[in-house]
């Protein structure tokens, strides 16, 4: 097992399956030569040729439609979309043609669209968005966002061989700070299933992405105090794994729903749902959202910080949640 | 502009002898074909059994036609609402068309979506166009269209990708990307640009402010051309032209047709924002009528061949028609099936007919 | 006070907010002489000329960026997207200039936003969408779908007399089918501010828009079966009258959640969450959801019946809930 | 192309007078600012005080200023991040500038935004410009533009707007969508399209297929032109006509700049995709040093002059960066301020500077 970043497992996953499937093809702007602006793609176009990775105009929904197209054709398409936030540009694109064209006409789509997604590096309103709820109510996509350099490899493997599209989110903040093992052999991490990252009997932290990371410092915290909570990293938002997210919660009977994305409207609504209609007699205290403030993300670091959820506010929620 | 007949069907000074190698007699047929299916589904439309919207293409099957005639059988279209000549001068059976007007369980969205939202992807050898139907919103099918043609050279398939878009449609930002996109990577793909005056209500000059519709492919530095839409032997030379070209390398192309929408947006639409006088001028183009002049006049046909001819696309269009009629509506037990991979069921393929409509 | 249907309380509320208002202009494709898709503008144009009902091009994302440009100058444009579906194709404008300009730059973008939304009518996948989560999870936007001919009007005034982007969707399944009472002299119905349509004390159906009507039918036939539902009518969607929602929940004790959107990520995720977290202790049964199935709007109408929420699945979803 | 120097800064054959009122000196005061306020923006960024990347328009200011200068005082720009030239020609004072990018609590956007992000709507009478930043999503200030001057033309205001866009955004379906519109509309809008031949590393020829990005016009109707960039003098003329024709009535026009980018995209991009060859190319165009060149060879200026003047704009930029480095970062307590009406606080003015910088 060789312990890489999570960067360089995108790039990895990228180069193996283009090494293993002639049909799969990335395009994208900046991603030839220059390797895409946070080098995920770098070397692929020197190894596979300027066919295989393709260099697009400024033209989101160029770059989304014409993958629809191709898949037609049976190819394999990525699509990287320089930052997530710039996925608005295709919405109409992804949401209306990609996501309903094989319930219409049994004609399915596999494209991977994936781009950096999320905040905390100081990227204000346009290059930090966390868009999984703009998405969450398309029946027909699917999407993932891992927190690991195993499962960025794995679920995007699972992406590309997926006969569906999937918008795949990876978290900017982590490219190069997180880092570990992944194995040298062929794996997928299978879409759709969600991961306990920590074992713990007093509260459920249901979470995901970056997130992931910052409930495990506040479990760490919590447990020092105590209190031993469960954090059950989703990895697929959609569709969710709703098996894990009621196994966990009738354990712990308190649930705590952490994402980046700002409140209202976001991921956490869903989670809460869910819990409602099916974990209503485990439940012990009311579900908790920790989450971004309803604003459009600030780019000053003392703004993002008061912004963003960390630690900190996750403890806090988890004590308040505990002590119900 | 190319124009090979008078506008009312005379022979034209520079008019050449038909240049393609199909008898002239199949766009007729072909032509006539489209308006008696779409003169079908007014009357089943009148009887309530149309579901939601219909659109006609009267006065612009000839371009339709025409242009789809300069493809090979293998080729891929992607029509708009108004290409009802295009689906049948690629063989799709009029009775597809019927049954998703109907929103019939067999038809081949199995009455999930509208009209001629269809979509044929055939099985690798098959003597088969690949047809994507639109999704309402309008320009989205130029991007597609371009990954199609760019899918299939991945795939080492001497492919042309066809697709039509209104006049209104040229001003959406999913046009400008996707023709951008096909014309930088020499992509074979032609569209072909109707100008038939109006989207919806909206003339053409509140929706560009150019003269001739083809200039839009001005910007992308492709060819481009204009063309008496209502005369399908110039379309069909123009077209072939520029399709070739493709096939050969040479990218994408504009092709940019003068023509007429005859009847409303839909059925709904009277159309009173329409002058009069502009639409009697276009009556006088009429393509079927003006084709028959030229046949006779040419002497490739003759009066009784002609009629044979109509009574034989009528008579089809109603037996199609028949056969939709007849079919199920869908279980609404199906409802939740097939959104995902894994959860397919039974996919009603498109239909082909080969003869006797080309060649 | 006059009977009017709710298509013409909307035509109404333009046309009198245009004649108070010189600020106060139209744009979308088709509202001139046609007078719109669904003649929601119809003799506007005659009467307050081309320059203040703007036909535009088939241009989405132009109609809703002018709009904005012609805000910061001081106009107050009221956008008509022929169906919502294409608001899809302003999606970026939308969620990215409009929705964070005030909170950039202190540059309040006073635009209204409107088209018909919702299925019932065999439209299909393309004009039938229910948009509201898709903008759920934007601070910054506005969102009113009215459920009366009195609604309509009342909120569009609202609407475009508010400083800030409004989303305003109009059930078009009720256009010419509902009917009301609606006074002679100027009047708005504030935004963010819900409407109890019927009184009762066994459970809350909580609901908007043309469902509002599904929730009465259900009521009527529940109160024969001796069970008295109370119904809320949200009318705001963003910002949601938590109190209202609270009120209701505190008096009933149970919650139903009734919505035309498909049920996975729709706003009945952030009600349930609201729900869970402010009314745990009043809960005495899960929140239930009743939507749409969770796939792309089909056309034919067996399907179509079998997609859509009905007084007859609320009826069910209401016994259960009743005899938990 | 329209040039008016060679293209080192000597006499050209076709130079004739400097041709508008305004001082030459004052182009190369405000190029020279221009060029001095990212200088110093790049010391602070190698000293960590910028927030994120910092976007030079090294190389470009020239155009930048020589087209915002054919504005009259109250018009609107929409700059985007390579437009410093603009701003400062505009009287956007630097301190503004220098906040923003350090994302200090006084800056214009208060620290929610990034770099030129900023926006200006003058009370009524004010003799300020219109400013509106971009926001990040290219092309998307296109349509913007077109609303402001529409809406300024329905409040009886004889305002042109001035949009910049580079050669890569020009591919996005906003930018399409806008200025078709506009065209329609006959809006008093001038796109300014900058040949920087490279988006981020994608060079001009991946994203778009014509020779010169001017015709990128040609689909909307409107006039176009395509003007060395780096020559002051030839943007201005081109671009004063074309002002004048919309403010007039005329309606939209484009001019393309043909101009080259010297440095990366951002800081953190060393351009390695950038061959050699051309950057030494346009190291000789600089449009400084050309202009320099020119005001000494027509006597319009001495060596001291521009001296002092370099002096001048060197000192003012420092001095403005150290009054924003002073200035403290936002208080965390108001990020949940001023989403909706009603709850609006304090909203800093961007400052406008009238001498020397402009007549
Ligand atoms: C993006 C988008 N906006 C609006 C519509 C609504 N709409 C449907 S057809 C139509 C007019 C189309 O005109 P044109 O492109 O000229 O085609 P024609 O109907 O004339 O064949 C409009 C506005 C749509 N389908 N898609
Ligand atoms: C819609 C959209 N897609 C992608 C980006 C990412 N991006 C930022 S700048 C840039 C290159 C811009 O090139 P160009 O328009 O030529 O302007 P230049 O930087 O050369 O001045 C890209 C791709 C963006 N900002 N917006
Ligand atoms: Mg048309
Ligand atoms: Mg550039």
């Amino acid at each position: 097992m060789a312990v890489i970043t999570y960067l360089e497992a995108i790039r990895q996953a990228l180069g193996e399956e283009m090494a293993r499937d002639e049909r799969v093809f990335i395009l994208g702007e900046d991603v030839g030569a220059y390797g895409g602006a946070f080098k995920a793609t770098e070397g692929l176009q020197e190894r596979f040729g300027e066919a295989r990775v393709v260099d697009t105009p400024i033209s989101e929904t160029a770059i989304v439609g014409s993958a629809i197209g191709a898949s037609y054709m049976g190819m394999r398409p990525v699509c990287e979309i320089q930052f997530i936030d710039f996925i608005a540009c295709c919405f109409d694109m992804l949401t209306n043609f990609a996501a309903t064209s094989r319930y219409r006409n049994g004609a399915g789509v596999s494209i991977v669209v994936r781009g950096p997604c999320g905040g905390g590096v100081g990227g204000g309103p346009f290059h930090s968005v966390n868009p999984e709820a703009f998405f969450l109510n398309t029946p027909g996509l699917k999407m993932v966002e891992p927190s690991t350099a195993y499962d960025a490899k794995g679920l995007l493997k699972a992406a590309i061989r997926d006969d569906d599209p999937v918008l795949y989110f990876e978290h900017k903040f982590l490219y190069r700070r997180i880092k570990d093992e992944v194995p040298e052999e062929d794996y997928v991490v299978p879409l759709g299933k969600a991961a306990i990252r920590r074992e713990g009997s007093d509260l459920s932290i249901i979470t995901f992405g970056a997130m992931t990371h910052t409930a495990m410092d506040a479990a760490a915290t919590l447990s020092d105090a105590g209190v031993e909570a469960e954090v059950l990293d989703l990895r697929s938002l959609a569709p969710l794994d709703r098996e894990a997210i009621l196994t966990t919660v009738s354990k712990t009977s308190r649930a705590l729903v952490l994402y980046e994305a700002t409140r209202t409207g976001g991921i956490g609504g869903e989670l809460a749902a869910i819990l409602a209609e099916d974990a209503f007699e485990y439940l012990d205290a009311p579900v908790m959202r920790v989450a971004s403030v309803d604003t459009p993300v600030p780019y000053s670091p003392p703004l993002e910080a008061a912004f963003l959820p960390n630690a900190d506010k996750v403890v806090a929620a988890a004590q308040k949640l505990v002590e119900y | 502009m190319k124009r090979h007949m008078t506008r009312t069907g005379g022979r034209s000074m520079r008019n050449p002898a038909v240049s393609c190698q199909r008898s002239a007699v199949s766009y007729q047929l072909t032509a006539g074909l489209a308006r008696d299916v779409e003169e079908r589904l007014t009357v089943l439309f009148r009887q309530s059994k149309v579901i939601g919207g219909l659109y006609r293409s009267m006065g612009q099957e000839g371009e339709s036609v025409a242009t789809a005639y300069a493809l090979e059988r293998t080729d891929a279209i992607l029509p708009l609402i108004r290409n009802m000549g295009a689906l049948m001068t690629m063989g799709v059976r009029p009775r597809e068309i019927f049954l998703q007007y109907m929103a019939k369980a067999r038809s081949n969205s199995r009455g999930r979506d509208l009209n001629i939202h269809i979509v044929h992807l055939p099985v690798a050898g098959a003597a088969e166009p690949v047809v994507v139907g639109p999704i309402s919103m309008l320009g989205d099918s130029i991007p597609v269209a371009a990954g199609i043609a760019m899918g299939a050279r991945m795939r080492g398939q001497n492919m042309v990708a066809m697709a039509w878009i209104g006049d209104g449609a040229t001003s959406t930002g999913a046009f400008h990307e996707g023709l951008n996109f096909a014309a930088v990577q020499r992509i074979p793909l032609i569209v072909v640009a109707e100008d038939n005056k109006f989207a919806y209500s909206t003339p053409i000059a509140k929706q560009m402010n150019i003269a001739r519709i083809d200039e839009r492919a001005a910007a992308y530095g492709i060819p481009h051309e204009m063309v008496d839409g209502n005369d399908m032997l110039a379309v069909y030379d123009v077209t072939k032209r520029l399709v070739d070209r493709a096939r050969f390398g040479g990218g994408a192309a504009l092709i940019g047709v003068d023509t007429m929408r005859m009847q409303g947006h839909a059925q709904h639409d009277d159309a009173r924002y329409v002058p009069k006088a502009l639409l009697e001028e276009w009556a006088k183009k009429d393509p079927i009528a003006r084709f028959r002049t030229h046949l006779l006049e040419t002497g490739a046909a003759t009066e009784q061949d002609i009629d044979e001819i109509d009574a034989m696309t009528k008579r089809f269009a109603s037996d199609e028609a028949q056969l939709a009629e007849d079919d199920a509506m869908p279980d609404p037990s199906t409802v939740t099936r097939g959104v995902y991979a894994g959860d397919d069921f039974a996919q009603p393929q498109v239909e082909f007919v080969k003869s006797p409509f080309r060649s």
